[in-house]
C-alpha cells in the first residue's frame, strides 16, 4: 500500500496545473477511477499531512499513475517543485471508485480540477465501448486541460468558461441544463462544492441518479482518524460519513448540502 | 549482537511485548491499519475512545494543518460501547494475537464506568480512561479538577476490582494537571496517558471565521513535542507511576526521549497519518538502536535522563 | 484607495499608532534592532523582561530548535532596572518616539511593585508584568494561582495609581490560565498578554541527558500558533479586557486572525528571530491587506471571529 | 543587513563538506575575518532559525561571498540541496573579527570546519605581508580541504589527521607542540569545543595570548535574545557573554571551559 514511487515526467499544462507521472505498478494495476493516492509532499515535519490526489490516469503497461493538480497551497507547491528521478511517497489506491454500467451513454460533469478523476473514468468507460458526454467548465480556456485528449479518446466534449474565452460562457450547470441528456444515462460529477451543490439540485428536478466525487481535508487517508466526515442523509435524520473510505464517491442524493 | 529484550510492563498485570503502542483515535479499532501491518507485533492497540451510545461527532471540517502540526475537532466519533464489543473487538482479535487497550470516554462517572466494565469483560488487556478530550461539551470536565478526576477513578476502580489495570489520560492546558494526576493515582489509576492534544483553533481569515466546524480544536503532532516531554518528565519525578508517553513522536530518538523522560511505553498518534507504517518501524528502529548502543534492556532507560 | 486607520488602544491610557509590537524577550531592548528599521515605525517595543537586580541568565545551551518551534531557557538574564533606567531607555529614546513598554520580573510582589514603579518613572508608556516565566524558580508562582496573581497585581496598581496602564501576561500550561486571568483583571490590570511560552523540554538521547543547559525551558514559535489563538479568543470572550495576543506570529494573516479573535494588538517573537525586519513588514502588510479588503479601521475586526 | 543573496557556485569538496559562493556585494565589501552570516536554509517553518555560518572568504571585486559548510543536520542539509541561481537570505556580516597586528609572523589552528574562518584570517594576514603559519586537523585526509589554496598563498601549514591519513597522526593541538610556535607570534583558532579547551590549556601553559572564535546555537545573532551565552571569567566568578555580539572571536584566557 505504500510505495516510494519515481517520477517519470512532471509537465505544467496551465499556469497552476501540473501533471505527473509516477512509476508505481502496483498502484497502476490496481487503481479504478475515482480512487485516490495520499502523496507525502514534503521532506520536513511542516506541512507534516499527506495530501490526497486522484489517480489520473494509468498506463499498466508502463506501470505509470498520473495525477494531475492545481497549485493551491504549500503542499502542491512543494510538489511542482519536485524533479524528476527523485522518488515521491504515495499510500494507495484508497477509497470507492465508481460504478459504471457495462454498457450505454454515461455523462461526465467536471468542474475545474474535477477533470482529474474523471478523465480516468471517460478513459475506462471508452476501452468499455461506452458512450461518453462530458460537461466541461473551467475559468478561462487554458484551465480546460486534456480536453484535447478527451476528445481524442471519442469523448463528446462540450465546454463552458467563466469568462468566456471557450465554448459557453457561463457554468457548466447552466451549460448542461441548456443542452439537455440522454435519457438513462449516469452521471459522474467532480469539482468544487458550489458547482456540485447546484449540479445535485438540477439533477434532482431531472430526476437523475448520479455519482460525486467529494473532497474533504483528510488526515489518515485509510478510514482511521474520522477527520474527512461529509453529512449524508439517513431517514430523516442525517449521519457523518468518510469520504476516504465511505467515498470519495457518493451518491448525490444522499449527500447533504450545507 | 544479542537481541535486546523489549518488552516493557505498565504495572503488574499489564506486559508488552514493547514498548510502542498506538494513540487511541489516530489509529481507529486497529482493523484500519491491518493492511499495513501485524497489529500483533505492536506493543498494543489502544482503539479510538468509546462511549456507551454511538456519537456521529463533530461537524466538517474537522482536521487542519499547522505548521508541524495537526488541529482535530473529531468530536469522539465512534459507533458506541455495543458495537465496538459485538462486532469489533472480536474482528480485530480476529486478525492475530493482538493486545488491545480499550479507550473509554464519557459524561458522567456512570458512564465512565459502565463503558470501562464492558470493555474489561470483553477482554480488553487494560484500559485508558480519556479525562481530556477538548472536543466534546464535557470533555475536560472530570480532567480539570482533582476531585472530579478521583471520583471517576475511584469509581471505575472499585468496579473493575483491584487488579485490571488501566491509565488515566490528561491534557496539561488550563488545568494542574499534576495535581488531577496525583489525585487518580491516589483514587486507584494504574498509571498516566500524557499528553492528550493542547487545545487550540485556526481562523478562516478571509471568511472572518473559525475554520473548524466546531469552532476549536485539539492540537498534535511535532510541534507539540516538547511540551509532551516535559509533562512526562514531570509526572514522571513527581509521582513514580507507569506512563505512556506521547505527542509528537515520528522517530526513534522521539522514542527514546520519551522512555527517557520516564515513560513506560510511547504511543504514536498523528505521526501514524503521515506515515503509516510508523509504529511498526519504530518498534523495528528501536531494536536496532538498541543493539547498536550495546542496551540488553529497553527498561535501562526508562527515566534514566540526566538533568545536566 | 483611502489610507486604512491602524491605531488601538489597550484601555483608555494607551493608544498605539499600529498594532504590531515586539514581544519582550525576543527583541533584546529595542536598540539591537535598530539597524533593521525605525522602532518609532512600530506599535509599541516591549523590551525584555527587567528585574530588581542583574541577572546574569540559565547556563547553555539555552537554545534548541524543535518542529517548527524555538525552546528557550534564558533565564531572565537582564541588566537589572538600574541600568536600564540610566543608560538603556535614555538610548532607546535618542532613537526617535519609540512608544516603549517595560516588562517586570520579580520572585516577590515587593519586587515587582519596586522595578514596576520605577519604569513607570522612567516614561514607559506601559507595563507588562511577567507572571509566566518558566525559567527560572518562582517565574510560575504568580501566574499559577489567582490569589497570588491578584496580590501582585493590586499592589503594582496601588503603587502606580489608577490611570497608569499595565498588562498581566500569562502562560496557559499548568494553570487555570482564566481563573488567573480574572484575578488579576478584577485586581486592576489594564488587560492580558497572552501567551506565554508553554513549558518544554528537549532530550540529547546520544548522552541521555536534558539537552538545554536549565534542563526544561519554554516553547514558543508557529508551533504553538493554535494554543495562542485559542487562548486569547477564550479570554476576550469570557473577560471583554484589552488583550495583547502573541505566539507564533509570522504573517500578515496571523495578525489578522489574532486580532480576529479578540487582540487588540500583536506581538511578534520568536518571528523576528528568524526575520529580523518582521514587525515592520507586519506593519505594511497589515494597512496594506486592510485597504484591499475596504476595512477603513482596524478595530473593525477586532474579537470578530464567528464561531460558524 | 539582510540581503536576497544570488548563489553563484555551490561545489562539494568532501563527502559532506560544501563551499557556497553568493552574490552579495554588500556583505563582500564589509565582512571582516572572523565575522559571520545567519542564513536562512528552509523555504518552510521547518526548520525555523537561521544557521550561523562564518565568513569563509570574499571577492570583493565579483562582489561574491563564500560560505564552507559541513552538512551535520536539517538546515545544511537543505542547504546543500539549494540550487544555482536561487537565492539565499542572509543576515549580515555579524559579530566581532579576530585582531591582528600590522606586521610580524600569526599562528593559526583550525580543526576541522574551524578553517572556515581561518581561512578568511589567513587570506587577509597574507595581504597585509604577515607571515601565516597554520596548524589544520581533521579526522582524515580528505577532509583537510583548501589546504591546497592555503600554501599556494604562501601560508606555511602543517597537517594533522586523527587516520594518519595526511600529516602527522593525532590531534592539531599535539602537533602545534611538537613543532612549538615562533616567539612571540599571537594565536588564532577555530574549531570544536574539546580541542579549543585543550588548546587553551596548553596555550596558557606557554603563556600565549590567543584569539579562539566559539560556536553556540544561536537565535537572533544580533545580541537581541540572548540565546548564545558563553561563560566568561569576570575577576573571581563568572558572567555570560553573547557569542554573536560579544564574539564569536573571544580571549583564550576569559572562556570558562566546561
Ligand atoms: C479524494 C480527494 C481527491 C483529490 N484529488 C485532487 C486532484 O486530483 N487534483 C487536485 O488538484 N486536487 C485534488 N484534491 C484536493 C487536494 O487534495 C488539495 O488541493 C490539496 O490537498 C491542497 O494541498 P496544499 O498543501 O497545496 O494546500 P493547503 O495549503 O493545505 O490549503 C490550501 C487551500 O486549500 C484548502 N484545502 C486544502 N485541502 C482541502 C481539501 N481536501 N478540501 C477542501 N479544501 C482544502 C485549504 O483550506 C486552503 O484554503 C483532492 C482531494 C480529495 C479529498
Ligand atoms: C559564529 C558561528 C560560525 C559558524 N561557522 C560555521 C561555518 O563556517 N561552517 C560550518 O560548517 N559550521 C559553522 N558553524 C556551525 C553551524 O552553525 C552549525 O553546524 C549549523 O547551524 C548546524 O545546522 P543544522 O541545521 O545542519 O544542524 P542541526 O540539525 O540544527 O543540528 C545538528 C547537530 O549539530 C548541533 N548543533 C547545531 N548548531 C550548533 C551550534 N551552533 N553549536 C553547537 N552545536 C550545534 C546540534 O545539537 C545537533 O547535534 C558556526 C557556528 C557559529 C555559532
Ligand atoms: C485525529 C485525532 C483523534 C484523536 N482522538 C482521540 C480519542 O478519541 N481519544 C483520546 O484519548 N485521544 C485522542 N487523540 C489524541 C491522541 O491520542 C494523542 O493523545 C495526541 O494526538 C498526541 O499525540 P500525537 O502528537 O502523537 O498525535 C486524537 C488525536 C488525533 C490527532
Ligand atoms: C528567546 C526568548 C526570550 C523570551 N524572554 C521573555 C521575557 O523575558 N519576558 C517575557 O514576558 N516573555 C519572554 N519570552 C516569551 C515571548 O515574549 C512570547 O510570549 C512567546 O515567545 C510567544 O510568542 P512567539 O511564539 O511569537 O515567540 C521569550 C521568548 C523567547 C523565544
Ligand atoms: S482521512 Fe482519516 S478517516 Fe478519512
Ligand atoms: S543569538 Fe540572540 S543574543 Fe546571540
Amino acid at each position: 500500500m505504500i510505495h516510494e514511487a519515481e517520477i517519470l515526467s512532471q509537465r505544467r499544462l496551465a499556469p497552476d496545473i501540473y501533471r505527473l507521472e509516477l512509476f508505481a505498478p502496483r498502484v497502476a494495476e490496481q487503481a479504478q477511477p475515482g480512487q485516490f493516492l495520499m502523496v507525502r509532499t514534503s521532506i520536513s515535519l511542516d506541512p507534516f499531512l499527506r495530501r490526497p490526489l486522484s489517480v489520473n490516469a494509468v498506463d499498466r503497461r508502463r506501470g505509470a499513475v498520473v495525477l494531475l493538480y492545481r497549485v493551491v497551497g504549500r503542499g502542491t507547491r512543494l510538489l511542482a517543485e519536485r524533479k524528476l528521478g527523485k522518488r515521491l511517497n504515495v499510500v494507495g489506491p484508497l477509497g470507492r471508485s465508481f460504478t459504471v454500467p457495462l454498457s450505454g451513454p454515461v455523462v461526465l460533469v467536471a468542474g475545474g480540477l474535477g477533470i482529474a478523476p474523471l478523465f480516468f473514468l471517460a478513459e475506462v468507460c471508452r476501452q468499455r465501448g461506452n458512450e461518453v458526454i462530458l460537461f466541461y467548465g473551467a475559468r478561462s480556456q487554458e484551465e480546460l486541460v486534456l480536453r484535447r485528449e478527451l476528445e481524442d479518446m471519442g469523448v463528446k466534449v462540450f465546454l463552458a468558461t467563466d469568462d468566456g474565452s471557450l465554448g459557453e460562457r457561463g457554468t457548466v450547470v447552466e451549460l448542461l441544463k441548456k443542452k439537455g441528456l440522454p435519457p438513462a444515462a449516469p452521471v459522474y460529477a467532480a469539482g468544487p462544492p458550489p458547482m456540485l451543490k447546484a449540479l445535485a439540485g438540477t439533477l434532482k428536478d431531472m430526476g437523475r441518479e448520479a455519482e460525486f466525487s467529494l473532497e474533504e481535508r483528510m488526515g489518515c487517508g485509510v478510514g482511521a482518524c474520522r477527520g474527512c466526515a461529509v453529512k449524508v442523509r439517513e431517514g430523516e435524520n442525517f449521519v457523518y460519513r468518510r469520504v476516504c473510505t465511505d467515498g470519495p464517491v457518493f451518491k448525490a442524493g444522499e449527500v447533504v448540502w450545507e | 549482537m544479542k537481541k535486546p529484550r523489549l518488552a516493557v510492563d505498565l504495572g503488574p498485570n499489564l506486559i508488552l511485548k514493547n514498548p510502542v503502542v498506538t494513540a487511541s483515535g489516530t489509529f481507529g479499532f486497529g482493523l484500519e491499519y491491518a493492511p499495513f501491518g501485524d497489529l500483533a507485533a505492536l506493543g498494543a492497540v489502544v482503539i479510538k475512545s468509546v462511549t456507551r451510545h454511538p456519537r456521529r461527532g463533530n461537524p466538517p471540517p474537522r482536521l487542519v494543518e499547522t505548521p508541524a502540526g495537526v488541529l482535530n475537532s473529531i468530536g469522539l466519533e465512534n459507533p458506541g460501547v455495543e458495537k465496538v464489543v459485538k462486532e469489533i473487538l472480536p474482528a480485530l482479535r480476529a486478525t492475530g494475537k493482538v493486545t488491545v487497550i480499550g479507550s473509554v470516554a464519557g459524561e458522567t462517572v456512570e458512564e465512565y464506568v459502565e463503558v470501562a466494565c464492558r470493555l474489561a469483560e470483553a477482554g480488553v488487556a487494560a484500559l485508558e480512561l480519556n479525562l481530556s478530550c477538548p472536543n466534546v461539551k464535557a470533555g475536560t470536565l472530570f480532567g480539570h479538577d482533582p476531585l472530579l478526576a478521583a471520583q471517576v477513578t475511584r469509581a471505575v476502580r472499585e468496579a473493575l476490582g483491584d487488579d485490571f489495570p488501566f491509565l488515566v489520560k490528561l491534557g496539561v492546558v488550563g488545568n494542574d494537571f499534576l495535581a488531577v494526576a496525583r489525585a487518580a493515582v491516589e483514587a486507584g489509576a494504574t498509571g498516566l496517558s500524557l499528553i492528550n492534544t493542547l487545545p487550540g483553533l485556526a481562523v478562516d481569515v478571509k471568511r472572518r471565521k473559525l475554520l473548524l466546524g466546531h469552532g476549536t480544536g485539539g492540537l498534535s503532532g511535532p510541534a507539540i513535542k516538547p511540551v509532551a516531554l516535559w509533562a512526562v518528565w514531570r509526572a514522571h519525578r513527581e509521582l513514580q507511576v507507569p506512563i505512556i508517553g506521547m505527542g509528537g513522536v515520528v522517530s526513534v530518538e522521539d522514542v527514546l526521549a520519551f522512555l527517557l523522560c520516564g515513560a513506560r511505553a510511547v504511543a504514536v498518534g498523528s505521526g501514524t497519518l503521515a506515515f503509516p507504517r510508523l509504529a511498526w518501524e519504530l518498534v523495528e528502529g528501536l531494536e536496532q538502536a538498541l543493539a547498536k548502543e550495546g542496551v540488553e534492556d529497553v527498561r535501562e532507560l526508562i527515566g534514566m535522563v540526566a538533568e545536566k
